[in-house]
């Protein structure tokens, strides 16, 4: 066990993968020589050389069609777009070609790519650095769609996603890579250390993908969150003293929905967050879910916090942002719903 | 600054449209057997002429000229022979299956049969290919079974891909045949991934792409060219400009300024341009461009000059948008033709064997064909099990996929 | 008025735009001189010329990156994607691009550009000219999302959408091109004459962007549709005998949401149907908004008839198409279910 | 077939990595005055070695040599001198600003100045720009006011967006400066369209359009290519080849293997290769590709060959992958100092008016950005109002909008 930030489990989980199999290389812009512009593949070159740990053309759609290719060949290539906000112009060869590859070949060519990238705000990176593009992904049929909140989760969730046959979309938390944060953006940054999900084995494990994992159980009302949303759930939970249960679903697509179901039995009610814009993003489809399998149970609406239905502002950060207060007023008012 | 007139849009307009004569005497080409052959391991900037030349091999006369000759066994033209026969005698098969409504859909490669069978003939079984909807000869060239091909085109129950896809949308691991993409352009980058990993691993084994000139318009195109100029990947990249895409002739691609091949020298790699109707000069070319490959030197950008003198599928109908007649003055002529016509030349073969060969191939593919018929047509026979459709989608079913199955009721 | 079939009625009001606006222009791949793949744009260059009905190269990525220039400078570019399924490498342009020049610029800049695209299946295209990829449009803010069910509407439609100030994808069912299809496929394929809404008047009009129509009246149930899937929901309907309200969205983003609400208040159950696959789909955001809105008027789960999560299977289309039945069945079993 | 070894995978390196010694020798040039200057309306086929010299008028004593010397009046050269003054200072003062802790980010241009400078000045007020984010010598050339830039990298209450756009995204209307993109290469096409619809109506306006050597590889570049080929825009293509993107060096986008002015070639397009810090070559390059802009002959690809002497950003450390001596081996100078020698070479000049004009511009700067500060900046200050936040989505607000306004309180 050591202690790790997020964006050194990520780190540790393809220095492993590349270390036990010869055909796992990891290619994108910057990610090489440089390490990464957020330093999770630093010093994998130097360990592995560069033709395991690959400088690309600045070219998604290349990046993304290339390594499409070698995972035709047999190879397990993990590809990192360098903001979740750059993923589009691979939109084609993820969308029409990484997800459909099994299918319309009736399992004759597959490629078992693994995407990484970094998504979500609070790094002031304005509206083309803080994007979090998930539903576009949860709606391609073919593509699993994952993402981690602590670094041992982001560990062994990466292993499990490169061990994976089938194409991973795998989001990173930006704002997480170096500590948990609740949202409340005017106190000090945390550091991962003394978190306990931040003490990470060295060597090889995985979380399986497909299973949500409670993080804080409770009997009032359940909310469903991922990446950074679940450490500002929890501090909305806090703060409010609402008797909330929250689960981090870590897997969209493949979505865990006995987890969820069962504790929306349990509570009857659901708030649903994610910073995503909110008009057709993922919560929409978790409302749809809960209501569909849990409609009985349901003593108020499913509410949804979310990013508002604008690009990300960038002086408008914390306006934007599904915070904690929002959160938890959000709870509150689910609360009180009447029956 | 001095006072400008008004600007205005130049808007590319193919030569001849329905009711006009064509004339193809402004194709820019050369004489057989006058374009010079470099080394393999020449630099490309040494000889940028040859993306603007046309490699022939052919002449009028049937003969075999010039220093691209592959010098290939009489055999093994009479097999090139055979394979584009059948290819032809296929598309026809089942073209007219389409009119009769056993399929919904086909494509024909009628009179570009050289570039597929030749290409693949000039290539080892274990190379990799990535082809567009029509290179259909690659298959045939591969001996891949006619039977497995119009069981695809009729979505029955042997069809490998479980009535999955659009018919000629073929796929073939064991042929080493890529999974046919609907989106065009895509295949052209994975087939440098592809080469990339093969020479990653230390392989032998090269990757070829092929792709329409309307179709190098897509961002993929310029992908596939930065990636093999840039990791030196061992794939030959084929544009087989046959003049249209459906309605649009290759000027609106940039075909009118200039050729396809010559789009290899910005980026620093060999571009050649070759007559696409001589199956001497594909075979050559393709064995060079492959030849660099196998010795770590890198892409080979192939235009192959052709003619789509089909539709360009059943749902086409291009006496729409181009003289009817127009393919009558191609001035590159057929290739089973100029092939046939080459091995009476050289004493290889002769009308009445020729005859003989045609109606053989399209006994081949009758009998194949009805076999496929037998087994099952669009809307009749057998067919797969509705319940596949979820299978594939992911290598193990998720719930959610098993749900809708059973909604299904399955 | 004439009678015109929805390829005639699009095609009349491009002529109708062409004709007044001289900054309007067509512009795809084969829409000049051949008139398009599906005759939307034929016999408008003749009538225009080349200049304005412009035969473009094939890619789709560029075609809207030109358009986008175009609209910048002031121009109203009417571009055309072959095929929904193609509008993928498209999506930087159109998602990074033209869906934020307006707010990034805050104003200064904006491209009112009109994409239009044919989606959907029931003309065995197999699964890459069947898609139905309105999901991956109206998660993104800033662009609008209509899709026609009618010639009537997809002439007013349309004009009101080159009008427009914003970007619009504009998808067109191309199974409703040549007539109405109620799912039936084993019937006799029906034409637009004699329905009533292919009496289309030839000159100008336009039917407002964001406003549903209740096509069937009805209290038991209220059925949200767009598209091909207006006619399914209408047959499904009369052949159940099921008492259901069936609204044609129209406009998916904006959503009329107010006619919507009025009606689940009313009926009390609501079934959300599309072809699209299910997850992540627009039904999700459908389901989602009315179980915010009408909770306590809910006496039903709110359910989904899509299709499946899957490809679009070319010889399986029946199988995979939401046709009737599913329809019908989805209908009684959410008139049964308990209040 | 002869057996071949295996393949294996070339991964292209730069020469230096820090610690090491660079050495520029290899760099392809030409000396000052040697190319020759084609007559615009020449055809593209018959120059294309200009895309592999280097166009440069400046000579080591700071003449101005050969047929490409713009010939510019002492005026106009003093005019470029200061903007490209102002435009350092500018990058100076904010990226210290950055480091002080009043903005979260900023982008500098130095070493690169002339690019901007001197093709904004080399073009009508009217034309139209489409820059990346390291063109801001555009802005200044044109006069637009160093406090309203100052304002949007403060994002501040007088920022004209609105504070919605990340420090140098800057967007002038009224400078005919296009909003500049936070994703790569978008605006390259844009600046095409923009270019045809100009053609379309008959206006005398051309476009242009900047992309930085590792942007070229995004399929923008080649749609906007193919499109000025095909469509003959009036438009200026311009690749900036500063050599590095972030930590990857330009041979990561083609550049090992052939010169970015040599893509145009494919297309039939007229390619010219200019040393990005000669003022003067880079002027008379622009006009040139102006003049045949506006005659209607279409668009010139130009590669500006310079450095990227800062940071990628203020978030970037280049010493982490280049020596950190680097620029200073740098074999074609500094832009101004250039300038400045020639200035006072050809007796128009000297080093006390430079001193003094540099002391002004750091001034002009100095006040410009202080006035921004008084209004807000990052974290402080007077913002415009987060209701505004919901502005401009669409034209008109929708509903959900305005509900969502009011969720946040307004
Ligand atoms: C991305 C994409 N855009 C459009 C289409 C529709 N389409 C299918 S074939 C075709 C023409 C292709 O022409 P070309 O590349 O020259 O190939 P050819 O048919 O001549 O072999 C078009 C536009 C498609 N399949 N994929
Ligand atoms: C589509 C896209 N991919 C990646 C990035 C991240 N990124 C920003 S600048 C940059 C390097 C650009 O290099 P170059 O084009 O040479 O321009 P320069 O910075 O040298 O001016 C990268 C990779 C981006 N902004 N957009
Ligand atoms: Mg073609
Ligand atoms: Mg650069």
């Amino acid at each position: 066990m050591s202690q790790m930030n997020m964006a050194q489990a990520l780190n540790s989980a393809m220095d492993v993968m590349l270390g036990r199999d010869p055909d796992v290389l990891v290619m994108g812009e910057d990610v090489g020589y440089f390490g990464g512009v957020f330093r999770c593949t630093d010093g994998l070159q130097r360990k592995y050389g560069a033709r395991r740990v690959l400088d690309t053309p600045l070219t998604e759609g290349g990046i993304v069609g290339a390594a499409l290719g070698m995972g035709v060949y047999g190879l397990r290539p993990v590809v990192e777009i360098q903001f979740a906000d750059y993923a589009y112009p691979a939109f084609d060869q993820l969308a029409s070609e990484a997800a459909r590859l099994r299918y319309r070949s009736a399992g004759e060519f597959w490629a078992p790519l693994t995407v990484r990238t970094p998504y979500g705000g609070g790094i002031f990176g304005g509206q083309t650095h803080s994007q979090s593009p998930e539903a576009l992904f949860t709606h391609v049929c073919g593509l699993k769609t994952v993402i981690p909140s602590n670094p041992y989760d982001a560990k062994g969730l990466l292993i499990a996603s490169i061990e994976d046959d089938d194409p991973i979309i795998f989001l990173e938390p930006k704002r997480l890579y170096a500590g948990p944060f609740d949202g409340h953006h005017d106190r000090a940054a945390a550091s991962w250390a003394g978190h306990p999900l931040s003490e990470v084995p060295q060597d090889h494990y995985s979380v399986p993908l497909g299973k949500a994992a409670v993080v804080r159980e409770g009997g009032g009302v359940t909310v469903l969150a991922y990446g950074t949303m679940v450490h500002v759930a929890l501090a909305a939970a806090e703060e409010t003293g609402v008797d909330a249960e929250v689960i981090d679903l870590r897997t969209l697509v493949p979505v865990d929905l006995e987890t969820i179901a069962a504790s929306v039995a349990k509570t009857g009610r659901c708030v649903v967050v994610h910073e995503a814009t909110r008009t057709g993003g993922y919560g929409a489809e978790l409302a749809a879910l809960v209501q569909e399998h849990c409609f009985y149970a349901l003593e108020a609406p499913i509410a949804r916090v979310t990013g508002w239905d604008t690009p990300y502002p960038y002086a408008f950060e914390w306006d934007y942002f599904p915070g904690p207060k929002r959160i938890g007023e959000a709870l509150v008012r689910t609360m009180d719903a009447r029956a | 600054m001095t006072p400008h007139s008004p600007l205005s849009l130049h808007i590319p307009e193919p030569r001849f449209r329905p009711g006009e004569k064509p004339d193809f005497s402004d194709l820019r080409t050369s004489a057989p057997g006058e374009v010079r052959r470099p080394e393999v391991d020449a630099p490309a900037a040494e000889f940028r002429d040859l993306a603007e030349s046309l490699v022939r091999v052919l002449d009028e006369k049937g003969g075999a000229v010039g220093p691209w000759d592959p010098k290939l066994e009489p055999e093994r033209l009479r097999l090139g022979l055979r394979h584009m026969l059948l290819t032809r005698a296929y598309d026809e098969r089942m073209m007219r299956s389409q009119r009769q409504g056993k399929t919904t859909f086909y494509m024909k490669s009628t009179g570009e049969e050289a570039v597929a069978v030749a290409q693949a003939m000039a290539l080892d079984k274990g190379d990799m290919l990535f082809p567009t909807y029509r290179q259909q000869g690659l298959l045939i060239a591969r001996d891949w079974p006619i039977f497995e091909m119009a069981c695809q085109v009729y979505g029955n129950a042997v069809d490998r891909l479980k009535g999955r896809q659009l018919p000629v949308m073929y796929s073939a691991r064991e042929a080493g045949f890529f999974t046919i993409s609907g989106n065009l352009a895509t295949q052209f980058i994975q087939a440098v991934g592809w080469a990339m990993a093969s020479a990653y691993k230390g392989d032998t084994r090269i990757a070829a792409g092929w792709i329409g000139d309307g179709s190098t318009a897509e961002g993929d195109f310029h992908y596939a060219l930065t990636f093999g100029a840039v990791y030196r990947a061992p794939v030959i990249l084929n544009v087989v400009n046959n003049q249209w895409a459906i309605s649009s002739f290759n000027g609106l691609a940039g075909g009118e300024t200039a050729t396809f091949a010559s789009r290899a020298i910005g980026y620093g790699l060999p571009g050649l341009r070759v007559d696409g109707n001589d199956f001497l000069a594909v075979t050559a070319v393709t064995q060079w461009a492959a030849e660099r490959a196998r010795r770590n030197l890198g892409p080979t950008l192939i235009e192959l000059v052709t003619y789509r003198a089909a539709a360009h599928s059943t749902s086409d109908d291009p006496s729409k948008y181009r003289p009817a007649d127009e393919g009558s003055y191609w001035p590159l002529g057929d290739p089973i033709e100029r092939l046939k016509d080459h091995l009476i030349a050289v004493g290889q073969w002769s009308p009445e064997r020729h005859t003989q060969l045609a109606a053989e191939a399209e006994e081949t593919v009758l009998a194949a064909v009805k076999e496929a018929e037998a087994v099952g047509i669009m809307g009749s026979g057998r067919r797969h099990s509705p319940a596949t459709m979820f299978d594939d989608v992911y290598k193990v079913m998720p719930w959610h996929l098993r749900g809708q199955r059973q909604e299904l009721g399955f």
